[in-house]
Protein backbone atom coordinates (compact mmCIF):
# COMPACT_ATOMS: atom_id res chain seq x y z
CA UNK A 1 0.00 0.00 0.00
CA UNK A 2 1.02 3.33 -0.97
CA UNK A 3 -0.34 6.58 0.63
CA UNK A 4 -1.59 9.27 -1.04
CA UNK A 5 -1.91 12.98 -0.39
CA UNK A 6 -4.06 15.05 -1.98
CA UNK A 7 -2.81 19.35 -2.36
CA UNK A 8 -5.51 21.92 -2.80
CA UNK A 9 -4.68 25.76 -3.86
CA UNK A 10 -1.48 27.52 -2.94
CA UNK A 11 -0.05 23.87 -1.63
CA UNK A 12 -1.01 22.41 -5.16
CA UNK A 13 1.22 24.95 -6.69
CA UNK A 14 3.86 24.34 -4.63
CA UNK A 15 4.07 20.70 -4.92
CA UNK A 16 3.46 21.27 -8.22
CA UNK A 17 0.55 18.30 -8.52
CA UNK A 18 -2.51 17.69 -6.46
CA UNK A 19 -1.25 14.45 -5.28
CA UNK A 20 1.82 12.72 -3.93
CA UNK A 21 2.75 9.12 -3.35
CA UNK A 22 4.30 7.79 0.13
CA UNK A 23 5.94 3.78 -0.74
CA UNK A 24 5.65 1.61 2.22
CA UNK A 25 9.00 2.48 4.09
CA UNK A 26 8.54 6.04 3.69
CA UNK A 27 4.75 6.26 5.23
CA UNK A 28 4.53 9.09 7.73
CA UNK A 29 2.80 7.46 10.99
CA UNK A 30 0.63 10.61 12.56
CA UNK A 31 -0.23 13.82 11.02
CA UNK A 32 2.65 15.46 13.43
CA UNK A 33 5.23 13.74 11.00
CA UNK A 34 3.59 14.12 8.06
CA UNK A 35 3.88 17.37 8.21
CA UNK A 36 7.27 17.66 9.14
CA UNK A 37 7.92 15.96 6.28
CA UNK A 38 6.10 18.04 3.96
CA UNK A 39 7.68 21.11 5.52
CA UNK A 40 11.06 19.70 4.65
CA UNK A 41 10.44 18.94 1.72
CA UNK A 42 8.68 22.18 0.70
CA UNK A 43 10.45 24.98 2.98
CA UNK A 44 7.42 27.25 1.22
CA UNK A 45 5.20 25.42 3.34
CA UNK A 46 6.44 26.97 6.86
CA UNK A 47 5.54 30.59 4.81
CA UNK A 48 1.79 29.83 5.11
CA UNK A 49 -0.85 31.52 7.60
CA UNK A 50 -1.67 27.92 8.29
CA UNK A 51 -1.14 24.07 7.29
CA UNK A 52 -4.08 22.30 8.04
CA UNK A 53 -4.74 18.00 7.39
CA UNK A 54 -7.99 16.80 6.85
CA UNK A 55 -7.83 12.65 7.34
CA UNK A 56 -11.03 11.07 5.50
CA UNK A 57 -12.05 14.63 5.02
CA UNK A 58 -12.72 15.58 8.34
CA UNK A 59 -9.68 18.02 10.20
CA UNK A 60 -7.37 15.82 12.03
CA UNK A 61 -5.22 17.38 14.70
CA UNK A 62 -1.34 16.96 14.65
CA UNK A 63 -1.92 13.53 17.12
CA UNK A 64 -3.58 12.19 14.63
CA UNK A 65 -2.46 8.66 13.97
CA UNK A 66 -1.95 7.28 9.86
CA UNK A 67 -2.01 3.87 8.92
CA UNK A 68 -2.06 4.76 5.41
CA UNK A 69 -5.52 3.57 4.25
CA UNK A 70 -7.35 7.05 4.82
CA UNK A 71 -7.69 9.53 2.56
CA UNK A 72 -5.07 12.42 3.31
CA UNK A 73 -5.47 15.73 2.62
CA UNK A 74 -3.45 19.30 3.41
CA UNK A 75 -5.44 22.24 3.89
CA UNK A 76 -3.72 25.17 3.31
CA UNK A 77 -5.93 28.49 4.26
CA UNK A 78 -9.28 28.44 3.09
CA UNK A 79 -11.10 31.81 1.46
CA UNK A 80 -14.08 30.92 0.14
CA UNK A 81 -16.98 33.19 0.25
CA UNK B 1 -35.58 18.76 3.17
CA UNK B 2 -34.58 21.38 6.07
CA UNK B 3 -31.24 21.89 4.46
CA UNK B 4 -29.93 22.20 0.92
CA UNK B 5 -26.26 22.04 0.61
CA UNK B 6 -24.25 22.76 -2.75
CA UNK B 7 -21.23 23.33 -4.89
CA UNK B 8 -22.27 23.94 -8.22
CA UNK B 9 -20.52 25.92 -11.39
CA UNK B 10 -23.42 28.66 -11.55
CA UNK B 11 -25.49 30.09 -8.59
CA UNK B 12 -29.04 30.75 -9.34
CA UNK B 13 -30.27 33.44 -7.13
CA UNK B 14 -33.85 33.11 -8.50
CA UNK B 15 -34.37 30.11 -6.79
CA UNK B 16 -33.04 30.68 -3.11
CA UNK B 17 -36.67 31.97 -1.76
CA UNK B 18 -38.42 28.97 -3.11
CA UNK B 19 -36.20 26.77 -1.12
CA UNK B 20 -36.61 28.76 2.26
CA UNK B 21 -40.25 29.22 2.07
CA UNK B 22 -41.72 27.41 4.93
CA UNK B 23 -45.32 27.77 6.48
CA UNK B 24 -43.95 28.30 9.87
CA UNK B 25 -41.16 31.34 8.44
CA UNK B 26 -42.18 34.64 8.93
CA UNK B 27 -39.01 35.85 8.27
CA UNK B 28 -36.24 35.04 5.36
CA UNK B 29 -32.69 36.41 5.52
CA UNK B 30 -30.52 35.42 2.43
CA UNK B 31 -26.68 37.01 1.94
CA UNK B 32 -25.03 36.52 -1.03
CA UNK B 33 -21.44 37.03 -1.93
CA UNK B 34 -20.23 38.16 -5.16
CA UNK B 35 -17.20 39.42 -7.02
CA UNK B 36 -15.90 43.11 -6.50
CA UNK B 37 -14.27 44.94 -9.00
CA UNK B 38 -11.43 46.25 -6.89
CA UNK B 39 -9.20 45.11 -4.23
CA UNK B 40 -7.52 47.38 -2.20
CA UNK B 41 -7.88 49.60 -5.54
CA UNK B 42 -6.05 46.62 -7.70
CA UNK B 43 -8.55 45.60 -10.48
CA UNK B 44 -9.79 42.18 -10.40
CA UNK B 45 -10.11 40.43 -13.54
CA UNK B 46 -11.35 37.40 -12.23
CA UNK B 47 -11.92 35.10 -9.27
CA UNK B 48 -10.77 31.40 -9.35
CA UNK B 49 -12.49 28.75 -7.15
CA UNK B 50 -11.69 25.57 -6.32
CA UNK B 51 -12.62 22.84 -3.65
CA UNK B 52 -12.21 19.49 -1.84
CA UNK B 53 -15.42 18.73 -2.80
CA UNK B 54 -16.28 15.79 -0.60
CA UNK B 55 -15.06 17.61 2.91
CA UNK B 56 -16.46 21.05 1.76
CA UNK B 57 -19.77 19.21 1.34
CA UNK B 58 -19.63 17.27 4.99
CA UNK B 59 -18.23 20.98 6.41
CA UNK B 60 -21.08 22.99 4.59
CA UNK B 61 -23.59 20.76 6.17
CA UNK B 62 -21.92 20.62 9.71
CA UNK B 63 -22.52 24.15 9.79
CA UNK B 64 -26.09 24.16 8.50
CA UNK B 65 -26.84 21.28 11.06
CA UNK B 66 -25.45 23.61 14.00
CA UNK B 67 -27.62 27.03 13.06
CA UNK B 68 -30.53 24.79 12.40
CA UNK B 69 -30.43 23.48 15.91
CA UNK B 70 -29.05 26.60 17.70
CA UNK B 71 -31.20 29.10 15.96
CA UNK B 72 -34.43 26.17 15.15
CA UNK B 73 -34.57 27.25 11.72
CA UNK B 74 -37.31 25.84 9.39
CA UNK B 75 -35.08 25.73 6.53
CA UNK B 76 -31.28 26.63 5.32
CA UNK B 77 -29.04 27.04 2.22
CA UNK B 78 -25.28 26.79 1.78
CA UNK B 79 -24.20 27.51 -1.74
CA UNK B 80 -20.86 27.53 -2.90
CA UNK B 81 -19.96 28.53 -6.52
CA UNK B 82 -16.40 27.34 -8.19
CA UNK B 83 -14.81 27.69 -11.26
CA UNK B 84 -13.91 31.31 -12.74
CA UNK B 85 -16.22 33.71 -11.32
CA UNK B 86 -15.94 37.60 -13.25
CA UNK B 87 -17.18 41.10 -11.51
CA UNK B 88 -20.45 41.03 -10.40
CA UNK B 89 -20.96 36.92 -10.61
CA UNK B 90 -22.64 35.50 -6.92
CA UNK B 91 -20.26 33.31 -5.80
CA UNK B 92 -21.88 31.88 -2.75
CA UNK B 93 -24.95 32.48 -1.32
CA UNK B 94 -26.39 31.23 2.42
CA UNK B 95 -29.95 31.72 3.52
CA UNK B 96 -32.04 31.03 6.47
CA UNK B 97 -35.53 30.87 7.47
CA UNK B 98 -37.35 31.07 10.74
CA UNK B 99 -40.51 32.30 12.66
CA UNK B 100 -39.26 35.42 13.77
CA UNK B 101 -36.62 37.27 12.05
CA UNK B 102 -33.67 37.93 14.70
CA UNK B 103 -33.00 34.11 14.31
CA UNK B 104 -32.83 34.25 10.85
CA UNK B 105 -30.21 37.42 10.61
CA UNK B 106 -28.18 36.04 13.12
CA UNK B 107 -27.98 32.31 11.58
CA UNK B 108 -27.34 33.90 8.40
CA UNK B 109 -24.28 35.91 9.64
CA UNK B 110 -23.55 33.19 11.39
CA UNK B 111 -23.30 30.67 7.79
CA UNK B 112 -21.35 32.95 6.05
CA UNK B 113 -18.83 33.99 8.73
CA UNK B 114 -18.44 29.90 9.93
CA UNK B 115 -18.39 29.17 5.81
CA UNK B 116 -15.25 31.34 5.66
CA UNK B 117 -13.40 29.51 8.67
CA UNK B 118 -13.66 26.27 7.86
CA UNK B 119 -15.03 24.60 4.58
CA UNK B 120 -12.17 24.12 2.10
CA UNK B 121 -12.55 26.25 -0.47
CA UNK B 122 -9.94 28.63 -2.21
CA UNK B 123 -9.69 31.48 -3.92
CA UNK B 124 -7.48 33.06 -6.18
CA UNK B 125 -6.98 36.66 -7.37
CA UNK B 126 -6.39 37.31 -10.83
CA UNK B 127 -5.05 41.06 -11.63
CA UNK B 128 -4.15 42.11 -14.72
CA UNK B 129 -0.37 40.99 -13.92
CA UNK B 130 -0.88 38.94 -11.06
CA UNK B 131 -2.32 36.43 -9.46
CA UNK B 132 -2.65 35.71 -5.98
CA UNK B 133 -4.39 32.74 -3.63
CA UNK B 134 -5.89 34.65 -0.87
CA UNK B 135 -5.46 34.24 3.13
CA UNK B 136 -2.21 32.00 1.80
CA UNK B 137 0.26 34.20 3.12
CA UNK B 138 0.99 37.05 6.38
CA UNK C 1 -30.47 54.08 -9.81
CA UNK C 2 -29.14 53.56 -6.18
CA UNK C 3 -32.73 52.78 -4.53
CA UNK C 4 -35.80 51.25 -5.59
CA UNK C 5 -38.88 51.64 -3.53
CA UNK C 6 -42.19 50.54 -4.32
CA UNK C 7 -45.40 49.61 -3.34
CA UNK C 8 -46.51 46.29 -5.03
CA UNK C 9 -49.57 43.81 -5.24
CA UNK C 10 -47.67 40.91 -5.44
CA UNK C 11 -43.62 40.39 -4.69
CA UNK C 12 -40.81 38.84 -7.17
CA UNK C 13 -38.16 37.91 -5.24
CA UNK C 14 -36.21 36.40 -8.06
CA UNK C 15 -35.59 39.78 -8.97
CA UNK C 16 -34.03 41.46 -6.37
CA UNK C 17 -30.81 39.77 -6.72
CA UNK C 18 -29.94 41.82 -10.33
CA UNK C 19 -31.68 44.96 -8.39
CA UNK C 20 -28.90 45.03 -6.08
CA UNK C 21 -25.87 43.84 -8.12
CA UNK C 22 -22.99 46.31 -8.07
CA UNK C 23 -19.46 45.93 -9.28
CA UNK C 24 -18.22 47.85 -6.38
CA UNK C 25 -19.99 45.31 -3.73
CA UNK C 26 -19.24 42.08 -2.14
CA UNK C 27 -21.58 41.67 -0.19
CA UNK C 28 -25.81 41.68 -0.66
CA UNK C 29 -28.12 40.87 2.24
CA UNK C 30 -31.67 40.30 1.46
CA UNK C 31 -34.92 39.97 4.26
CA UNK C 32 -38.37 38.79 3.17
CA UNK C 33 -40.80 38.46 5.70
CA UNK C 34 -43.96 35.76 4.93
CA UNK C 35 -46.86 35.17 6.09
CA UNK C 36 -46.93 32.69 8.71
CA UNK C 37 -49.52 29.87 9.52
CA UNK C 38 -49.92 30.44 13.15
CA UNK C 39 -50.26 33.50 15.41
CA UNK C 40 -50.02 32.79 19.18
CA UNK C 41 -50.93 29.38 17.99
CA UNK C 42 -54.20 30.68 16.03
CA UNK C 43 -54.27 29.83 12.36
CA UNK C 44 -54.13 32.25 10.29
CA UNK C 45 -56.12 32.60 7.11
CA UNK C 46 -54.60 35.22 5.49
CA UNK C 47 -53.13 38.71 6.11
CA UNK C 48 -54.48 42.14 4.18
CA UNK C 49 -52.71 44.89 4.26
CA UNK C 50 -53.40 48.40 3.30
CA UNK C 51 -51.48 51.68 2.93
CA UNK C 52 -51.18 55.41 3.00
CA UNK C 53 -49.50 55.47 -0.37
CA UNK C 54 -48.40 58.63 -1.06
CA UNK C 55 -46.92 58.69 2.72
CA UNK C 56 -45.56 55.11 2.82
CA UNK C 57 -43.05 55.69 -0.33
CA UNK C 58 -41.69 58.73 1.50
CA UNK C 59 -40.82 56.92 4.13
CA UNK C 60 -39.65 54.13 2.59
CA UNK C 61 -37.50 56.20 0.87
CA UNK C 62 -36.69 58.48 3.68
CA UNK C 63 -35.18 54.80 5.23
CA UNK C 64 -33.35 54.11 2.36
CA UNK C 65 -31.58 57.34 2.16
CA UNK C 66 -30.89 57.27 6.13
CA UNK C 67 -28.81 53.57 5.23
CA UNK C 68 -27.47 54.81 2.13
CA UNK C 69 -25.78 57.20 3.87
CA UNK C 70 -25.17 55.53 7.34
CA UNK C 71 -23.29 52.10 5.72
CA UNK C 72 -22.11 53.88 2.11
CA UNK C 73 -24.20 51.73 0.52
CA UNK C 74 -24.15 50.89 -3.29
CA UNK C 75 -27.59 49.73 -3.81
CA UNK C 76 -30.74 49.71 -1.66
CA UNK C 77 -34.49 48.08 -2.15
CA UNK C 78 -37.60 48.23 -0.43
CA UNK C 79 -40.82 46.78 -1.61
CA UNK C 80 -43.84 46.38 0.40
CA UNK C 81 -46.93 44.61 -0.76
CA UNK C 82 -50.93 45.32 0.03
CA UNK C 83 -53.85 43.20 -0.42
CA UNK C 84 -54.63 39.99 0.77
CA UNK C 85 -51.94 37.53 1.30
CA UNK C 86 -51.64 34.12 1.87
CA UNK C 87 -49.42 31.43 4.10
CA UNK C 88 -46.17 31.68 2.57
CA UNK C 89 -46.60 34.43 0.42
CA UNK C 90 -43.98 37.32 1.25
CA UNK C 91 -45.50 40.64 2.17
CA UNK C 92 -41.96 42.53 2.73
CA UNK C 93 -38.50 42.26 1.08
CA UNK C 94 -35.38 44.73 1.70
CA UNK C 95 -32.18 44.36 0.98
CA UNK C 96 -28.87 46.36 0.62
CA UNK C 97 -25.82 45.79 -1.92
CA UNK C 98 -22.18 46.87 0.10
CA UNK C 99 -18.32 46.57 -0.33
CA UNK C 100 -18.12 44.45 3.08
CA UNK C 101 -20.83 42.18 4.55
CA UNK C 102 -20.81 43.75 7.79
CA UNK C 103 -22.65 46.50 6.35
CA UNK C 104 -24.72 44.92 4.09
CA UNK C 105 -26.14 43.11 6.83
CA UNK C 106 -26.53 46.11 9.80
CA UNK C 107 -28.65 48.11 6.62
CA UNK C 108 -30.87 45.42 5.69
CA UNK C 109 -31.68 44.83 9.43
CA UNK C 110 -32.24 48.55 10.39
CA UNK C 111 -34.25 48.57 6.85
CA UNK C 112 -36.75 46.06 8.28
CA UNK C 113 -36.64 47.54 12.14
CA UNK C 114 -37.42 50.71 10.50
CA UNK C 115 -40.00 50.34 8.01
CA UNK C 116 -42.29 48.39 10.91
CA UNK C 117 -41.65 51.48 12.96
CA UNK C 118 -42.43 54.42 10.80
CA UNK C 119 -44.09 53.20 7.39
CA UNK C 120 -48.20 53.98 7.08
CA UNK C 121 -48.66 50.25 6.49
CA UNK C 122 -51.28 48.62 8.57
CA UNK C 123 -52.03 44.83 8.46
CA UNK C 124 -55.16 42.71 9.37
CA UNK C 125 -55.10 39.29 10.70
CA UNK C 126 -57.85 37.06 9.28
CA UNK C 127 -58.29 33.75 11.53
CA UNK C 128 -61.13 31.58 11.30
CA UNK C 129 -63.54 33.22 13.43
CA UNK C 130 -62.03 37.48 13.88
CA UNK C 131 -60.19 39.57 12.08
CA UNK C 132 -57.56 41.60 14.05
CA UNK C 133 -55.71 44.84 13.47
CA UNK C 134 -52.32 43.64 14.13
CA UNK C 135 -50.80 46.28 17.02
CA UNK C 136 -53.79 48.73 17.19
CA UNK C 137 -54.09 47.46 21.03
CA UNK C 138 -52.29 47.07 24.21
CA UNK D 1 -62.78 75.20 2.33
CA UNK D 2 -63.69 72.45 3.77
CA UNK D 3 -61.41 70.08 5.84
CA UNK D 4 -60.70 66.85 4.63
CA UNK D 5 -59.24 63.77 6.75
CA UNK D 6 -58.21 60.69 5.69
CA UNK D 7 -58.92 57.36 8.39
CA UNK D 8 -56.93 54.12 7.57
CA UNK D 9 -56.42 51.01 9.17
CA UNK D 10 -58.24 50.61 12.40
CA UNK D 11 -59.36 54.08 12.86
CA UNK D 12 -60.83 53.99 9.37
CA UNK D 13 -63.06 51.21 11.20
CA UNK D 14 -63.54 53.07 13.70
CA UNK D 15 -65.25 56.39 11.84
CA UNK D 16 -66.96 53.76 9.51
CA UNK D 17 -65.55 55.90 6.78
CA UNK D 18 -62.42 56.71 5.19
CA UNK D 19 -62.79 60.45 5.21
CA UNK D 20 -64.13 62.89 6.55
CA UNK D 21 -64.71 66.61 6.06
CA UNK D 22 -65.21 69.65 8.42
CA UNK D 23 -67.11 72.40 7.60
CA UNK D 24 -64.82 75.89 7.93
CA UNK D 25 -66.60 77.59 11.02
CA UNK D 26 -65.46 73.81 13.12
CA UNK D 27 -62.13 73.29 11.37
CA UNK D 28 -59.41 72.11 14.02
CA UNK D 29 -56.47 74.78 14.15
CA UNK D 30 -53.40 72.57 14.99
CA UNK D 31 -52.61 68.84 15.08
CA UNK D 32 -53.75 68.98 19.02
CA UNK D 33 -56.69 70.52 18.19
CA UNK D 34 -57.71 67.86 15.20
CA UNK D 35 -56.98 64.82 17.86
CA UNK D 36 -58.93 66.00 20.47
CA UNK D 37 -62.40 66.29 18.55
CA UNK D 38 -61.50 63.31 17.07
CA UNK D 39 -61.58 61.43 20.52
CA UNK D 40 -64.47 63.29 21.91
CA UNK D 41 -66.18 62.03 18.25
CA UNK D 42 -64.97 58.42 18.45
CA UNK D 43 -63.80 57.54 22.11
CA UNK D 44 -62.36 54.47 20.88
CA UNK D 45 -59.82 56.72 19.38
CA UNK D 46 -58.77 56.63 22.59
CA UNK D 47 -57.89 52.63 23.03
CA UNK D 48 -55.38 52.77 20.53
CA UNK D 49 -51.45 51.89 21.23
CA UNK D 50 -51.01 55.26 19.57
CA UNK D 51 -52.25 57.86 17.30
CA UNK D 52 -50.50 60.34 14.96
CA UNK D 53 -51.12 62.19 12.19
CA UNK D 54 -49.35 63.38 9.06
CA UNK D 55 -50.18 66.77 7.26
CA UNK D 56 -49.14 66.75 3.44
CA UNK D 57 -47.58 62.87 4.17
CA UNK D 58 -45.75 63.91 6.91
CA UNK D 59 -45.68 62.88 10.90
CA UNK D 60 -46.53 65.95 12.32
CA UNK D 61 -46.44 66.38 16.00
CA UNK D 62 -49.26 67.91 18.13
CA UNK D 63 -48.02 71.69 17.80
CA UNK D 64 -48.24 71.63 14.11
CA UNK D 65 -50.82 74.62 13.28
CA UNK D 66 -53.43 73.33 10.37
CA UNK D 67 -54.92 75.99 7.99
CA UNK D 68 -57.24 73.89 6.33
CA UNK D 69 -55.63 73.41 2.71
CA UNK D 70 -53.21 70.42 3.97
CA UNK D 71 -53.85 66.40 2.60
CA UNK D 72 -54.50 65.88 6.51
CA UNK D 73 -54.40 61.84 7.65
CA UNK D 74 -54.70 59.96 10.92
CA UNK D 75 -52.41 57.19 11.13
CA UNK D 76 -53.20 54.62 13.43
CA UNK D 77 -50.54 52.33 14.94
CA UNK D 78 -48.51 51.18 11.69
CA UNK D 79 -47.92 46.99 11.05
CA UNK D 80 -46.27 46.71 7.92
CA UNK D 81 -43.25 43.73 7.35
Amino acid sequence: MIMNVLFFGITKDIVGSSEISFSNELKPTSVASLKKRLIESYPEFSKLNSLAVAVNSEYADDSVLLNGNEEIAIIPPVSGG
Amino acid sequence: MKKVIEIVDVIDTAKVYAELSDANSGGICVFVGAVREFTNNEEVVALEFETYEAMALKEMGKIADAALARWGLNKVVIRHAVGEKSVEEPVVIVGASSAHRDACFEACRFLIDTLKETVPIWKKEKFKNKTVWVSAHP
